[in-house]
């Protein structure tokens, strides 16, 4: 490698070009303009705004730390050039949009876009302001490269908190009025939207002073430190995770309380779907078929509407379990001999085909058509009707339990390895005796059950079920969880869920945008992290096998 | 100046090092040989020569130019051709077609025609199954096409891998005996064999590869003599 | 032979052909029960037929895409209808644009085509685009993680052209001389639909003589064969995937323009179903086959078309259309279970193991 | 005794006729080979006796069960078992995991076992493990049986392969090309360590070879495939005799050589 | 990780405490409504939510209807010297969605009204617990009879909607058809919405009453293009009418392709509001000539609509209208406006105090309401829709299309 210390400025350029185009591409989306009105420091910086600027100074920040080997002058000039072009790019925008009426076409190029991009200073001023923005952030990104690590990393991680907190802000206060003396403490902090100047200075300093202080401590994981302990210690961990579960919902009230049912909902779908795609390699897209079977035959047989049956809740629920499995037998069976991808589409179809029957005309008598199937039983315990979702996290956390216990068995077993035979060498597996059908049909069964399980519960939450409930997003949802997660990981699901349930159920504004940053973070996560957030160990190793790692073969 | 030099080869498969420091050289009009157990670097060190592999130092240099700025499709272009091991024919193409496209890089029509002929003339049996689906051929018949096939190119070099690999014992005479005929030709040929018998018999000069490093050159009739060789590869006790 | 048979057949066959002859049973009744009642005339499935052969021309464009990519790559493209999706919608404001100019009318066939011209265009820059950042990287990689990254694609790009261009509905304008029918005897056959069957069919000669007879077409099918040995052969096989991609893109990008003449009317999931139907027209022709793409949208287009009369309706369900998709679905299930090379494409023996 | 009898198998691909009324038979505890150049249809006739092909016509039989087209997995019940020209490992699974891949007609835990792991199942499972452990012993795979078995040496693959084969318990072992890239060292050893499973484990061997110097040494009978056809069968011997054989296969030079060799 | 957010949390919490030692002084208003009050701070703004299709394939519906809202907060500008915020949740068109966006609005006490929800489905969930907190409820766009009718469990306290009743609109299409029209054999088509479906089946349901016979039903995929199967079967039943209340996409289409259908040529259509929209006329082209649609009367529809109200959408969000419900939007934020500067308290300093049942009080009682949609009052149960419905006929290249009937 050459010592040069001349740069390629064409790098730079290219890293200012992309930052640009991806902050120009967030403005004209309506991500901007949507995050403009949401404060993360209460009238200092908006979340539209980090979302505008975020892009061109990760960009090149990305390019100057390729380059570290730079001179300080060389970097400097090179983030300069960088920020510069990116906030170019965006300044363009402004001023074609200020001479031609963009809107015809893009209906986000509104004036408030330019208002915002511009900071409200007109265009002529807001460009020049514009392009200062852009060399400062570019001459930041090169002075934060060059801060020693240590206050760098405190730095990151005051800044990233101060916007975690400011954004969730409504959320914190939220559940702070349920903590009378607490609430007024809370909302000291914050604005009406986002932080106030103090509480962000507040938690910039406490953020950025305990992470300097811990910095160089030795960091273990999770996980790692909970496999390190010594047995007392960890029943004490166990104990207290369980207990924290148990009563998180009158911590958090009904608000969160309905987002842990969601997530646990997900969870639930995520886990079966993990064991068929994850476990068995099967990429099953029409996931959603097996949920609308366990929700609907609930429906059927504990609503008065149709007239069928009006059991409880519990009697239905086993008719609902066999239902969904025995689904997924009769499902699979034609569609196991298939491989990969055809698999997809067809399973994608079956779930379409659910979900048209269930709507059709045809079978509206015994499923309700378009207006679906209401009054639906609630399980009750005794006297006890679960009929809140406090309640019902409660029946969402049983059943969690059991299947992810059930799931991580599974996969330590004699049928784990078989499926992890199969997605490996079909041919080969079937070669050791292993009958590929049966055992990639209790793969779709079992996951098939789990799903029936959570649309069971999902009926029950609602009382009432519609045809519009069961479309392809739902598997596209649960899909993206535990690839996002990482496939074939238990733990994996749940992140996965935490991340792409929660996340946007948090944040209200990003409900508009999340099939768009699905796709985004589905795309990039497989390009530079396709074995998820949390891996499994042994799926990582495949996924990242891009040659044969072993010399050929018959060399 | 040597035809075709390698220098100093560290090829890696992901993380995992398969050349250790490869240096070769091959003249004009040599057929020079290589060979070396599984997993030697045999294969890899011809992956690497024609671009398939880039390696992570060395350089290939094809009458004194280092071929590093070009991919693999344009090294074809500067006369290196390769049968590539396990024949690698067009299985959904005609034989006539499979020989088109080892005139890819080529665009006289003269010199197309030309090479054809030479070819068929070389392997009278191709130009009998001309219009045969490539992938319903015997295993020699195969081997013919993809000899013939790289010979399209009019390459000065050609790179052959494991020609032998899987054929009849009666074809891999014939076989080499075309080695021996196209190198007479005018070819410069770089040999990778398991069969390392008939690879020296055939061959001018000789590398033994070992993983991933050459442990002994010399030529061919040496090596054949070279007790450790014989040991080794030749399976004499 | 007997005994071996019954040795080779498992629960699972048995049950699949039951399901597969209760179908057939079910299909052949319907028909039977319709046409006993008479309650269509001849001439009303012949205008099925021909809404069906337009249908078919449209999904056949699309279909092209998939299997020219799945030829090459032997990955399914998902986000293809996000391809197809992307043209057309763009070439609406193309066709206002010349409106706003006054062609639309007085230059109808120049206007045609530089909305093709448009819709080609930037059907195959997304479909390029796509190659280069999100599938060239991942050639290596297992093959769920393309298809992924597909699904990822696709619903980015769908959701991109939602934010961009907004949900609402735009409008494709009427040409006028392609407004009312010409009658061919006693067959009406509209100028709208003849346009799409054509053009479809030209299409897909254009693509055909395009892989068997050009030199980038016998490039494009030694890289489906073997991407190394082709490289070895001086072939940039990069670019020659990039080619595919926007031919596939180019037809995509057509196909759009005839079926916004068709269906004139634009938005951002209008690529959805059509792409679902076009691969199941790709799979039931024989996926990686250019005639087969063709012959298996026109089949599935009229299928979908005469079927729900057909075959529904003698069986007494009630509003039988609306479970036209599910006879498409069905459809794609049942070729791949018995027929899974489709009807023209080649059995893929196993010869290899 | 006999052990396998496949009587007139012909297995045809499309147009293409891979098998040709195929006759073959094997004794009990017998090493016996087919050769052929590629393409005659030897690893064909594997596939038709382990299931993954159907044949046309004829019958194979293995003891009094007839195995023509039984599904892979019944026929590995039944006791046959393989491997591959090119090694197909489960490549992502540790070597100890391959082995208890190979076991599997041998367990019983099952979708209720796995999830409540009760004791019989935990029984099995510990006992299983041992046997692996065993069976990787046995192949020379000591202390590996953590590894990853895409992280083993292209020798060690080889034989974790043949150890999965065993892990079946089978009756016939089918190896595909054992000691192909192995240098010949290594095909020595390869030769005594499959006379030794023979001798040992009484296992009994059909071969696929390319390399004369095995087939000759260690095989008893072999059978000669071309296009699809048995052209030739006899003892090694016979075989390098055969004019037949040598004008089609072998060719007079190699012939010559095996002769000096053997000699 | 862990350890250092716990450690964090204690520390706000802490200096919060510090903080909020100068809290402000408690305010003397005392709330004696029965529901509580909300209580805005000077300078603090009024919290109004959303909880509509925001997101998927009916976000038009709710997006547009919270476009509406978006416009009247805009020319408001200030309620009672207050800024009006406005936050929203995406109800997805469906239950469940109806049910988290519910839950969450319901936590947020300084909510003091909700429009919403998009869809009746969602609205059966979201209802009672939105109801159940307190807020004022008005939909701009659901209208299953259920959810104003009297002692149906879905009705709610609390609920209102200025979209009108399916059972209105549906049963003044049969009666247009029936009487004015004098055919007796019609045809439907539903596109399996709840709301198509549900008007659909008042309408034959009105329509058999009064004699005339329904031929077929037919159901149809909203995302769908080509439906002449569906209108061949139609066509063979001989229908005279055709009653298909459904969305502008599918609705165009059907439009022009019946006229390409041997048979229907000369067969009238009929749309209901869902289609009321220049797309429609431009989607459908020529073929649009004749059809018949129900809406609200726009002769009660003052002219303000197309002389500030439209071009203020536009410039607010680039496009025309992109669905129907956006005035019915408009009119639920006004009559808020109204209902809180009815009812609100208001301290010296500025503090406001808004009584949420004299809220709900105040909006039942809404009389004569000069809207977009016309001259709205609300039923005890909810229904503030100006129940007067008139038949418009299309003609191409023309909207909004002429009043023909009554």
């Amino acid at each position: 490698m050459e010592t040069n210390t001349s740069f390629s400025w064409k790098e730079f350029v290219k890293a200012g070009l992309l930052g640009g185009a991806v902050a120009v591409l967030l403005s004209l989306v309506g991500m901007v303009a949507a995050f403009s009105g949401r404060y993360i420091v209460s009238g200092v910086f908006t979340m539209g705004q980090v979302l505008f600027i975020a892009p061109i100074l990760l960009s090149t920040y990305a390019a100057l730390r390729r380059n570290r080997q730079l001179t300080n002058s060389n970097l400097f000039m090179a983030g300069l050039l960088s920020g510069l072009v990116g906030s170019a790019i965006l300044a363009l925008l402004v001023l074609i949009g200020s001479m031609v009426n963009l809107r015809a076409m893009l209906i986000n190029a509104s004036p408030e876009l330019y208002g915002i991009l511009t900071f409200g200073r007109g265009t002529g001023l807001g460009i020049v302001i514009l392009l200062g923005l852009g060399l400062l952030i570019g001459a930041a990104a090169a002075g934060f490269l060059l801060l020693p690590d240590r206050i760098r990393h405190a730095l990151t991680q005051a800044i990233i908190w101060v916007l975690l907190i400011g954004l969730l802000r409504d959320l914190i206060v939220t559940v702070s009025f349920r903590w009378g003396p607490l609430s007024s403490i809370v909302r000291q902090l914050f604005a009406v939207s986002g932080l106030t100047i103090i509480g962000a200075l507040i938690l910039f300093l406490l953020v950025g002073g305990v992470s300097y202080w811990r910095w160089g401590r030795p960091k273990r994981d999770a996980a790692e430190s909970f496999n390190q302990q010594r047995p007392a210690a960890r029943w004490l961990t166990i104990g207290i995770t369980g207990l924290i579960l148990l009563f998180l919902p009158l911590i958090l009230g009904t608000f969160f309380s309905e987002i842990l049912d969601n997530v646990s909902m997900y969870i639930l779908m995520g886990l079966g779907l993990n064991i068929v795609v994850g476990f068995a390699g099967l990429l099953d897209l029409g996931y959603v078929a097996f949920f609308a079977i366990g929700a609907y035959t609930i429906g059927i047989l504990t609503s008065p509407e149709l007239g069928i049956a009006t059991m409880s809740w519990w009697e239905a629920l086993p008719f609902a379990l066999l239902a969904s499995f025995l689904a997924g037998f009769v499902l699979g069976l034609p569609v196991l001999k298939m491989r990969g991808d055809y698999l997809a589409i067809v399973t994608l179809g079956f779930g379409e085909i659910v979900r048209l029957l269930v709507l059709s005309d045809w079978l509206r008598p015994w499923l309700g058509g378009s207006q679906g199937i209401q009054r639906i039983a609630q399980p009750s315990i005794g006297p006890l009707v679960l009929n809140t979702q406090q309640e019902l996290y409660y029946l969402f956390l049983i059943g969690l339990g059991l299947v992810a216990f059930i799931a991580w068995r599974l996969k330590d077993s004699r049928l784990g390895r078989s499926w992890m035979a199969l997605r490996e060498d079909e041919d080969v597996a079937m070669a050791m005796g292993i009958n590929h059908v049966s055992t990639k049909l209790l793969a779709f069964a079992t996951g098939a059950l789990f799903s029936g399980l959570a649309g069971a519960i999902f009926a029950a939450k609602l009382t009432s079920v519609y045809p519009h409930s069961m479309n392809f997003l739902v598997s596209i949802n649960v899909l993206s969880l535990i690839i996002i997660g990482g496939m074939g990981s238990i733990p994996g699901v749940f992140i996965g869920a935490l991340v792409l349930i929660a996340a946007p159920d948090l944040l209200r504004e990003f409900a508009e945008f999340r099939y768009l940053v699905y796709g985004a973070l589905l795309v990039v996560m497989m390009l530079t992290r396709p074995e998820g957030l949390w891996p499994e160990k042994r799926r990582q190793l495949e996924l990242h096998e891009e040659e044969p790692a072993v010399v050929p073969a018959a060399d | 100046m040597p035809l075709l030099e390698v220098e100093n080869l560290h090829t890696y498969y992901d993380n995992i090092q398969a050349l250790r420091g490869v240096s070769l050289m091959v003249e004009k009009g040599e057929i020079v040989t290589l060979i070396g157990a599984n997993g030697a670097g045999k294969t890899t060190t011809l992956r690497t020569i024609c671009g398939l592999l880039r390696p992570r130092e060395g350089h290939v240099k094809l009458e004194g130019e280092d071929l590093a700025k070009y991919k693999s499709h344009e090294i074809v272009y500067k006369g290196i051709a390769m049968v590539p091991e396990g024949r690698g024919v067009f299985a959904r193409m005609t034989v006539t077609e499979n020989l088109e496209m080892g005139a890819f890089s080529r665009n006289g029509k003269e010199e197309i025609k030309r090479n054809m002929e030479r070819v068929f003339s070389l392997f009278p049996r191709l130009r009998e199954r001309r219009t045969q689906l490539a992938g319903t051929m015997s295993g020699g018949e195969q081997q013919m096409l993809a000899t013939g096939r790289a010979l399209m190119a009019s390459p000065n070099v050609l790179l052959m891998d494991e020609p032998s690999m899987g054929l009849a014992p009666v074809l891999v005479e014939l076989i080499f005996d075309t080695i021996a005929q196209i190198n007479k030709e005018g070819v410069t040929i770089l040999l990778v064999e398991q069969n390392a018998l008939m690879a020296l018999a055939v061959a001018h000069r000789g590398y033994v590869l070992q993983t991933g490093e050459i442990v002994l050159k010399d030529t061919a009739e040496n090596l054949r003599k070279n007790p450790t060789v014989q040991k080794a590869y030749l399976g004499m006790e | 032979m007997l005994r071996n048979w019954t040795q080779r057949v498992t629960l699972t066959d048995i049950i699949v052909w039951a399901l597969g002859i209760l179908i057939l049973i079910g299909v052949i009744w319907g028909s039977i029960v319709t046409l006993n009642t008479g309650k269509y005339s001849t001439s009303t499935w012949i205008d099925l037929t021909i809404t069906g052969l337009a249908l078919g021309g449209v999904y056949a464009l699309i279909a092209l895409g998939y299997t020219l990519v799945y030829g090459i790559l032997r990955m399914i493209n998902f986000a293809h209808s996000e391809v197809f999706m992307s043209g057309p919608f763009t070439a609406t404001f193309a066709a206002q644009a010349l409106i706003a100019l006054g062609w639309w009318n007085t230059y109808p066939i120049l206007s045609l085509v530089i909305v093709m011209l448009v819709s080609a265009a930037v059907s195959a820059s997304i479909a390029i685009l796509l190659e280069r950042i999100a599938y060239r990287p991942l050639r290596h990689a297992p093959r769920l993680v393309p298809l992924i990254t597909a699904i990822g694609a696709s619903f980015f790009l769908q959701y991109t052209f939602r934010g961009l261009y907004g949900s609402g509905l735009k409008p494709f304008p009427d040409m006028e001389i392609f407004s009312g029918f010409w009658l061919i005897g006693t067959v009406r056959i509209f100028k709208t639909q003849a346009v799409a069957i054509l053009g479809a069919f030209i299409m897909m000669l254009v693509l055909y003589t395009i892989v068997q007879r050009t030199k980038i077409g016998k490039a494009m099918r030694s890289v489906s064969e073997d991407k190394e040995v082709a490289a070895l052969m001086g072939i940039n096989v990069d670019r020659v995937i990039t080619t595919t991609f926007a031919l596939g893109g180019i037809s995509a990008g057509i196909a759009g323009i005839l079926y916004l003449l068709l269906f004139p009317v634009a938005h951002f999931f209008m690529g959805f179903f059509p792409g679902l139907k076009a691969f199941t027209a790709a799979v039931l022709g024989g996926i990686g086959n250019v005639p087969g793409a063709f012959l298996g949208a026109m089949v599935l287009g009229l299928l979908e078309s005469v079927g729900p009369s057909l075959f529904l309706d003698g069986l007494g369900i009630p509003a039988p259309n609306q479970l036209k998709d599910a006879i498409a679905f069905t459809i794609l299930v049942f070729i791949l279970i018995f027929r899974p090379s489709g009807l023209l494409g080649e059995r893929l023996t196993q010869a290899k193991a | 005794m006999t052990l396998l009898v496949a009587k007139n198998v012909t297995k045809r691909f499309g147009g293409l006729v891979a098998l040709n009324k195929i006759d073959i038979e094997m004794k009990d505890n017998a090493i016996q080979s087919i050769i052929g150049p590629n393409g005659a249809g030897k690893t064909t006739f594997f596939n038709c006796v382990t299931g993954f092909y159907t044949p046309e016509e004829g019958d194979i039989l293995l003891g009094e069960h007839n195995i023509t087209g039984l599904s892979p997995d019944r026929v590995t019940q039944l006791g046959i078992s393989r491997t591959y020209q090119n090694i197909r490992l489960f490549k992502n699974m540790t070597s100890v995991e391959n082995i208890l891949v190979g076991m599997h007609p041998h367990l019983k835990a099952g979708l209720i076992g796995g999830i409540f792991r009760g004791p019989l199942t935990r029984k099995e499972e510990a006992e299983a493990l041992k046997e692996a452990r065993r069976i990787l012993n046995f192949v020379g795979l000591k202390g590996r049986g953590d590894m990853m078995a895409k992280n083993l040496p292209y020798g060690e693959q080889r034989r974790l392969e043949i150890g999965r084969a065993l892990a079946s318990k089978p009756k016939l072992l089918l190896l595909d090309e054992p000691t192909a890239g192995m240098n010949p060292s290594e095909t020595h050893e390869m030769m005594n360590f499959i006379r030794h499973l023979r001798d040992e484990l009484g296992v009994t061997i059909l071969l696929i070879e390319h390399q004369m110097r095995v087939v000759m040494g260690i095989s008893e009978l072999i059978s000669v495939l071309d296009f699809g056809e048995k052209i030739a069968e006899g003892t090694p011997v016979e075989i390098q005799n055969n004019p037949h054989v040598i004008e089609a296969y072998l060719g007079r030079g190699a012939a010559s050589g095996l002769v000096q060799a053997a000699a | 990780m862990f350890k250092r957010s716990y450690a964090l949390l204690a520390l706000l919490v802490i200096a919060g405490m510090a903080l909020a030692a100068c809290g402000p002084a408690a305010s003397a208003f005392e709330c004696t409504d029965a529901l509580g009050c909300v209580t805005v701070g000077p300078g603090e703004p009024i919290h109004l939510a959303y909880a509509m299709v925001i997101s998927g394939a009916d976000e038009t519906l709710g997006v547009d209807s919270r476009n509406g809202v978006e416009v009247a907060i805009s020319q408001k500008g200030q309620v009672l010297g207050h800024d009006i915020q406005l936050t929203g949740e995406d109800e997805g068109c469906s239950a469940e969605g109806g049910q988290a966006a519910g839950t969450k609005l319901a936590a947020d006490p300084t909510i003091v009204a909700v429009f919403g929800t998009s869809c009746s489905s969602a609205a059966r969930v979201a209802v009672p617990l939105l109801s159940q907190a307190g807020f004022a409820i008005i939909s701009a766009s659901n209208t299953a009879p259920d959810l104003t009718e009297a002692g149906n469990e879905n009705n709610h306290p609390g609920y209102l909607r200025t979209a009108h009743n399916d059972e209105i609109q549906g049963a003044a299409a049969a009666q247009f058809a029936f009487e004015e029209l004098g055919v007796t054999q019609a045809a439907t088509i539903h596109d399996g919405s709840l709301y198509a479906e549900k008007l659909q089946e008042v309408f034959a349901t009105t329509f058999e009453e009064m004699g005339g016979t329904i031929t077929t039903t037919e159901a149809v995929d909203p995302n769908g293009t080509d439906f002449k199967g569906a209108l061949t079967s139609i066509a063979a039943t001989e229908p005279e009418f055709i009653y298909m209340p459904i969305f502008v996409n599918a609705g165009s289409l059907i439009t022009r392709q019946a006229k390409e259908v041997p048979g229907l040529e000369e067969v009238r259509l009929m749309g209901a509001d869902g289609m009321f929209s220049p797309d429609l006329v431009e989607g459908a082209g020529d073929a649009v000539e004749g059809l018949f649609l129900s809406s609200p009367d726009l002769a009660s529809f003052g002219p303000e609509y197309q002389s500030t109200f439209l071009p203020k959408y536009e410039e607010m969000f680039g496009t025309e209208p992109i669905s129907v419900f956006h005035a019915h939007g408009y009119d639920a934020a006004n009559m808020v406006f109204a209902a809180i500067e009815q009812v609100a308290v208001q301290d010296p300093d500025g503090t406001l105090h808004i009584p949420r049942q004299a809220l709900r009080d105040a909006l039942y009682a809404t009389k004569d309401f000069k809207g977009l949609t016309g001259n709205l009052t609300c039923t005890p149960t909810g229904d503030c829709a100006d129940p007067k419905i008139a038949v418009y006929e299309s003609h191409p290249g023309q909207f909004p299309p002429d009043r023909i009937w009554p």
